[in-house]
């Protein structure tokens, strides 16, 4: 049981955090945009997440927090 | 549930103002939870470069100084003479100290000066749009190399952590990579045991970090993780370069 | 205490280290290399730290580092060396930190010489760095105003934040005088915005000179500005030497003024009445004292005295604005003008008078 | 009146030393006084020499352009500084290092071998101190209290031992120049 | 030529190149990226040579290595690194070499910013590095005229063996304008000092800045005042517009002499008669021509316009030497006055006169 | 009868400035040898450093270029690239070399600068008058290191010529005395090589000569040669720090 | 009378070179014109600008403080540019990124879907073309014909293809401003 | 049959030659003193010299011409 958590306003849409995820449950929200102009990575299927936290620990801009 | 990973306290609340998928952002934090992990934010000084990190001043939750381009090394000597027992380290882009900075960390290091510096090798000039730097790679296309990089006429990329390893007063020095998790994790190590050197006195320590610039690199971030791992490493090895006991 | 008898480069750096200077970051250069070799002795004895620097950049850019770390802190060179750290001192100023920087001019352009000269006046009195910006610039004449401007400067500096110069020359820091070293209180003032480590709860302190909104930069400037008008209000400083009934009145400082000195006396002797009127800071210029003298009736005109061609007689004219003329009399390149060569000039600009 | 000084030959015949002694007795005897080497990359072998102001009025200019004395420690020094000497100005000459003669006749010069008359006393460095011994006879400018105080003030406690030689020195040039007038 | 829409930054290196420079040597800086850029893509094909130096310093030194071996060569930065240039630039005056040197003004002091400024006016006129020295200083207000200047600059160079300098702002650098490249005939003039290598039977050639002895110094400054002389005879430059009746004059460069334009067009439509002297060369300054139209009976005042906080306003009032009222307005850390806030200073300074 | 030994061709007669006995004197002899046996002398500019061949601009007979103090390598760069086709060399002390021009330098030799490097460590500033240089040795005492260099506070004496060996566009690096007569042929078979390697476009090229100071050391000139032989080479060992084919 | 303009939005959306393009134009058409970015580190990700003059007098100061057109392609610039226009000025606003309306009622707005516009007609970086057609059919000022001869100039032969849907947008985004007139 | 020949305006007395000589023949002329106000070095038994040049070689300041 794990749980990620996204400041979305900070994200950049940079991707890198989709690139991780032992889960693949990490993608970019292609139908939001934030107040920055970006679309924000999201996490589906929460419940996959094994917080390993790769996503946060990869993302440049500090969006991502992880509880296990 | 515990927090397995959060916002480290040695960071302020400020968003970076990198460009998306800037590895700087990932660096930084690395630094920041290498700060918490030791409990040294009180006593921790850092100097900002000029280059894209020149707003690290607001970014590093402790007391920070902003240096001229390049000499960083000075600053926090100055800094590091006058207050022993802080710990003092300089963040540092390859223009500001493989090119106009180089007299300063060549001659820190071999004071054995007791600070850290954290050297962001991305192979370009971020701030100033993309010129050649010292360590931009052979045929690399910048605005000052149109023509790719050309050794005959501007010289082979220079590998500062080999250079650095020669003089005596460097305690500590390793190259480390961000671009996957496994090095970015090596990455953290090496970062906190250059803090862990000058904390036991030994002398100068540097970690240089292979790092990305999307924009002026004309790639995507992924894709420029990717070039990391497939022009930079095999030009500049990772690995320890110098250790002092 | 008792005068002893000191070189003055010496006595710089012993007034330093009195003054509670304890941090010094130079770059051997003649004529002031007994400066760094007097703080390598002495500085390791009473607690400091001196370093010689890999170059001049350096030396500036450490007392940039060490000023912001909150310490009574100084460097020193001569001409060229001073020309490398413009840079730094631009940024000093903008990050607004005190120190002290010494000049021991000598005769330039390029390499030029290593004679006495003052032909570094325009770049430390108008800004040798880049941006709008002062510093208040203490010209002393003697070795014991060397030793007591050095002291003040220290106080200057803190007082506003902002680095102060000394500007001698070769002659005045090679030769002895005897000096006192008068006892000083020397309280340091509390520094709250200096970095020594980010207590927990306390406002982070952040030295900086990068302003990147153009407004936020000129309300900086403009704050600097206000600081430069209370220095002008409360730190110009000026000798005026028998000036009362003076016919033509000489503007000289540091070595020049000596010089004048032994003219006047000269002069007197051929019944000539001369005055002196010495700026002991170049900035801020007292040009309200030289606007009082050409004012005065006696006054027909004035000489300015320098071992340039021709730098500060900008600011002399700039004073006396138009109300009488001004005549320049110069030597360069490490070339001391004689007291019978200046005053043969009068003699010729009583002439035409 | 102001004594006006001008001390010049070899590095290394101690012409900077000699000036700053009459220097400090100078300061010893509560006179206005100024000490100005001349530096430079001709010191390296070349000729050193150095201006001393001493005077009961305020001094300016510390350079010495018209010299009331020269003291000539060598051959060169002699060419360069004659011609600034005052009219009855006062020349010494180290006639040991130096075998020509002043060419003005409008000046008082005095031709001492300091170097034979050191090495008589045993030590040819005080050949400095034999020809300040001349000047002080000739000038009187500084009480020989004076003098021998900076002198233990500059050697220290460790050349203590140093002091008898440097008075005889002393002494033996003052002697000279009482006995033997050989004025132009 | 037709004319064509450039960058001021890119017209100043096309310009270059087309006035014969085969050699750059530059360091990164805001806001003149586009020089070195350009520079870097055009020089090979001419068979020319560019370099990014280490930093400013290595910069300068390599224009006065090349300068001395007789090409005709430029570099470029922004205001602090060209504070870095300083030692540099006084060691190629003291050794008589012509190069072009690109002053890009950004706001200071310190990092500053990177917005347009004129605040390095003092440095560039009354010399930032030490020594006495001078450069011809040549300020374009459009990139029409840095073109021109650009050109004419290297010609100066070469005449007198000095450095030129042109002096912009980022705003000047950055915008387009339309730009005609009109036809030179470029001759590189006989450089019989450059160092080429030494042909038996003929004089070495020694590029030096190094007068042990001061007399030679003194010697050798003095002969460099000469050729100052011949350039304030031969190289003074300056617009008058709208002078003849005007009751005010503004006196403007660059940048702020675009916005007294603006506001002389402003003031006409409400009736306000003002003129505008520009200086084209800020040294030699034309301080004739401001003190002819100072001696004019209906110029009442003197406005001084400069995004500084005074700088050339020295100058003017030198210039006029008390004859009338010499005002300024300014602005600083990269904020450009409106022509608004001009006028309505103007129409503030009518009120008290 | 033929003169075996005789003043070079290289060489103007003017006589040195330099104190007795120093080594600069035979330094520059080996230089103007070497010019005249490649018979390159009128196709060679020199750069003086600032330092106390800072007139070496009045010994060498060639187009000399006085430069300012550690910036005789870009001084040359920017001959070099002007006249490819000359030959360019540069004479600097270990104060304007290794400490002020440290940049100059180690750029020059990354960017492989297609020029000559006389580099003469003497560890001491001599013109200024005895000031610590970054190749002063661990406790030599100097005007600016009176307690003797402390490695602590001072670092230890620097190797440059292991540390220029690290960059690429290194072409021949070597370190020689000249503290005898064997090792005086030594240094000018190094010599000869570092113009050779120029001429033959090979990158660049530097010999760094062990140099006395007696004036400055306090010693005499014999005195000094020993010094070198006992205390500097065993902390600056001779030989070939580079070579490239 | 003078033309000034002010197009602002995010990086990325091809303000700079729609404000070169009319700059060019204004050129062709022997207008005076100058051409002015907005430039600093808030260029990355943030805000881009620049100031268009076309006049037929001489051009005094390049920046544009008193607008008489804002085309707006994003809310930050509506937002810090509105009021800088004069009165009765021009704004057009890129109604696909903004849902907000202009404050000012003393202007001409214009609303206009320029990404909607730019997707329909394949190629979401012409929406810039859609603002510049809307603003060139307010104001005429400069010729259809040299803003076409520019676009030929600015896209350089390997991009020739897409001088076509270039034209589209701008025929577009005239067309829009024509017929649904959305003063305020 | 060799033979060596000293400037001796040029000597600065600085002895290094007389260090090298394998014939031990250079010394010091402690008797005379040169313009320059030094002692200059000098060969005794000429015909000792066997031309090998060392002395010339660490000369400093080329005093010394070798022929052979
Ligand atoms: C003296 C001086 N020279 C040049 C500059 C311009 N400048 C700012 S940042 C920079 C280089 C930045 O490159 P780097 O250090 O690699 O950092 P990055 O942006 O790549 O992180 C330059 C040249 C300056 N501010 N000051
Ligand atoms: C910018 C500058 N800084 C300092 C000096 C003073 N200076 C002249 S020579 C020198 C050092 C000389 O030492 P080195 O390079 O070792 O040469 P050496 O005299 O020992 O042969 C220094 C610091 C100068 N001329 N210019
Ligand atoms: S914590 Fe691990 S598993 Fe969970 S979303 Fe992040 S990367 Fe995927
Ligand atoms: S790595 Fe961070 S900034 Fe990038 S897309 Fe993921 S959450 Fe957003
Ligand atoms: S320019 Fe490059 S280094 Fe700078 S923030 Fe952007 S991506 Fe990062
Ligand atoms: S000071 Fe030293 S290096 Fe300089 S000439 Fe004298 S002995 Fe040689
Ligand atoms: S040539 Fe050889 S043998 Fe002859 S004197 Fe010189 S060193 Fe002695
Ligand atoms: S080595 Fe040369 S200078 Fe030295 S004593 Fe011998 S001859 Fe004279
Ligand atoms: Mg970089
Ligand atoms: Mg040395």
């Amino acid at each position: 049981m794990a749980k990620v958590t996204f400041n979305e306003e900070l994200c950049k849409g940079c991707q890198l955090c989709t690139t991780v995820c032992p889960k693949n449950i990490v993608i970019m929200d292609t139908k939001r945009i934030n107040s920055k102009g970006y679309h924000p990575a999201t996490v589906v299927e929460m419940d996959k997440c094994i917080g390993c936290a790769f996503c946060a620990r990869i993302c440049p801009d500090v969006v991502i927090e992880v509880e296990r | 549930m515990t927090k397995v990973f959060e916002r480290p306290k040695a960071l302020t609340d400020k968003p970076f103002h990198y460009c998306p998928g800037c590895t700087h952002g990932i660096i930084h934090c690395l630094v920041a939870e290498v700060i918490d992990e030791l409990g040294i934010r009180e006593k921790t000084i850092g100097v900002a470069p000029v280059g894209c990190a020149v707003f690290a001043y607001e970014y590093f939750n402790c007391d920070m100084h902003e240096a001229a381009h390049g000499r960083a090394p000075a600053v926090a000597t100055g800094i590091k003479r006058v207050h022993p027992d802080n710990v003092v380290f300089t963040y540092q882009g390859d223009g500001d100290l493989a090119s106009i900075g180089i007299a300063e960390i060549v001659h820190a290091a071999n004071r054995g000066e007791k600070i850290t510096t954290i050297f962001v090798n991305n192979a370009i000039y971020g701030m100033t749009g993309g010129q050649m730097a010292p360590t931009s790679l052979l045929g690399q296309v910048t605005t000052t190399s149109p023509y790719g990089r050309n050794p005959d006429t501007e010289g082979h990329p220079i590998r500062v952590s080999e250079m650095l390893a020669t003089v005596e007063g460097a305690a500590f020095i390793e190259r480390v990579s961000v671009h996957d998790i496994k090095n970015i994790n090596k990455a953290k190590r090496a970062i906190k045991k250059a803090f862990q050197v000058q904390l036991e006195g030994k002398g100068f320590a540097m970690v240089e970090v292979l790092s990305t610039c999307p924009t002026n690199w004309g790639m995507t971030p992924v894709e420029s993780l990717k070039w990391i791992e497939e022009n930079m490493i095999p030009y500049y090895p990772l690995g320890i370069k110098k250790e002092v006991d | 205490m008792a005068k002893v008898l000191m070189k003055g480069n010496e006595a710089i750096a012993e007034a330093a280290i009195q003054a509670g200077c304890r941090y010094f970051f130079g770059y051997p250069i003649t004529p002031q290399n007994e400066i760094p070799a007097y703080m390598a002795k002495m500085l390791p004895k009473v607690g400091g730290c001196f370093i010689q620097a890999e170059s001049e950049i350096s030396a500036i850019n450490m007392v940039y580092g060490a000023a912001g770390a909150g310490a009574r802190v100084m460097t020193s060179s001569s001409s060229p060396g001073i020309s490398l750290k413009q840079e730094g001192i631009s940024y000093i100023v903008g990050a607004e930190l005190p120190c002290l920087i010494v000049n021991i001019v000598r005769g330039g352009p390029g390499l030029g010489g290593i004679q006495p000269a003052q032909s570094d006046y325009f770049q430390a009195v108008k800004g040798g760095g880049h941006g709008d910006y002062h510093m208040v610039v203490l010209a002393p004449a003697s070795i014991q105003e060397m030793v007591d401007l050095v002291m003040d400067g220290f106080d200057i500096a803190d007082r506003y934040r902002n680095p102060v110069m000394v500007l001698g020359d070769g002659m005045l820091g090679q030769m002895m005088e005897p000096v006192e070293f008068k006892e000083r209180d020397i309280v340091l003032p509390e520094k709250p915005w200096a970095t020594t480590g980010n207590k927990d709860g306390e406002p982070r302190r952040i030295i900086n000179s990068l302003f990147i909104d153009a407004q936020a930069l000129e309300d900086h400037v403009h704050k600097l500005y206000r600081k430069y008008d209370e220095m002008k209000k409360n730190e110009t400083r000026v000798e005026c030497y028998n000036c009362e009934n003076a016919e033509i009145i000489i503007v000289a400082y540091g070595t020049t003024a000596r010089i004048a000195k032994n003219v006047i006396q000269m002069a007197a002797k051929e019944g000539i009445n001369l005055g002196l009127i010495r700026p002991i800071t170049l900035w801020p210029f007292p040009d309200d004292t030289i606007d009082r003298w050409a004012e005065a009736d006696h006054t027909k005109a004035f000489l300015t005295l320098e071992m340039s061609m021709g730098q500060m007689v900008e600011d002399v004219r700039l004073s006396v604005n138009g109300k009488k003329p001004v005549y320049f009399y110069g030597r360069t390149g490490g070339m001391v003008p004689t007291p019978r060569a200046v005053l043969e000039e009068i003699k010729k600009i009583r002439e035409v008078m | 009146m102001a004594q006006e000084i001008i001390i010049s030959g070899f590095g290394g015949q101690g012409v900077m030393s000699m000036g700053q002694l009459l220097t400090y007795a100078g300061m010893l005897d509560g006179k206005n006084v100024s000490w100005l080497p001349s530096y430079g990359p001709e010191m390296r072998g070349g000729t050193a020499n150095c201006s001393v102001i001493l005077a009961d009025d305020m001094i300016g200019s510390p350079i010495v352009t018209e010299a009331t004395a020269l003291i000539a420690m060598n051959l060169p020094s002699l060419e360069k500084f004659e011609q600034a000497l005052v009219p009855r100005g006062l020349l010494i000459v180290n006639s040991s290092l130096v075998n020509k003669k002043a060419k003005r006749d409008d000046i008082d010069a005095y031709y001492v071998p300091a170097n034979e008359i050191a090495d008589q006393l045993g030590n040819f460095r005080v050949a400095n101190m034999v020809m300040l011994g001349a000047y002080l006879e000739k000038t009187q400018a500084v009480s020989l209290d004076s003098v021998m105080k900076s002198l233990r003030e500059v050697l220290g406690p460790s050349k203590e031992h140093l002091i008898p030689i440097n008075q005889k020195a002393l002494e033996r040039g003052a002697q000279l120049v009482t006995s033997i007038h050989q004025r132009v």
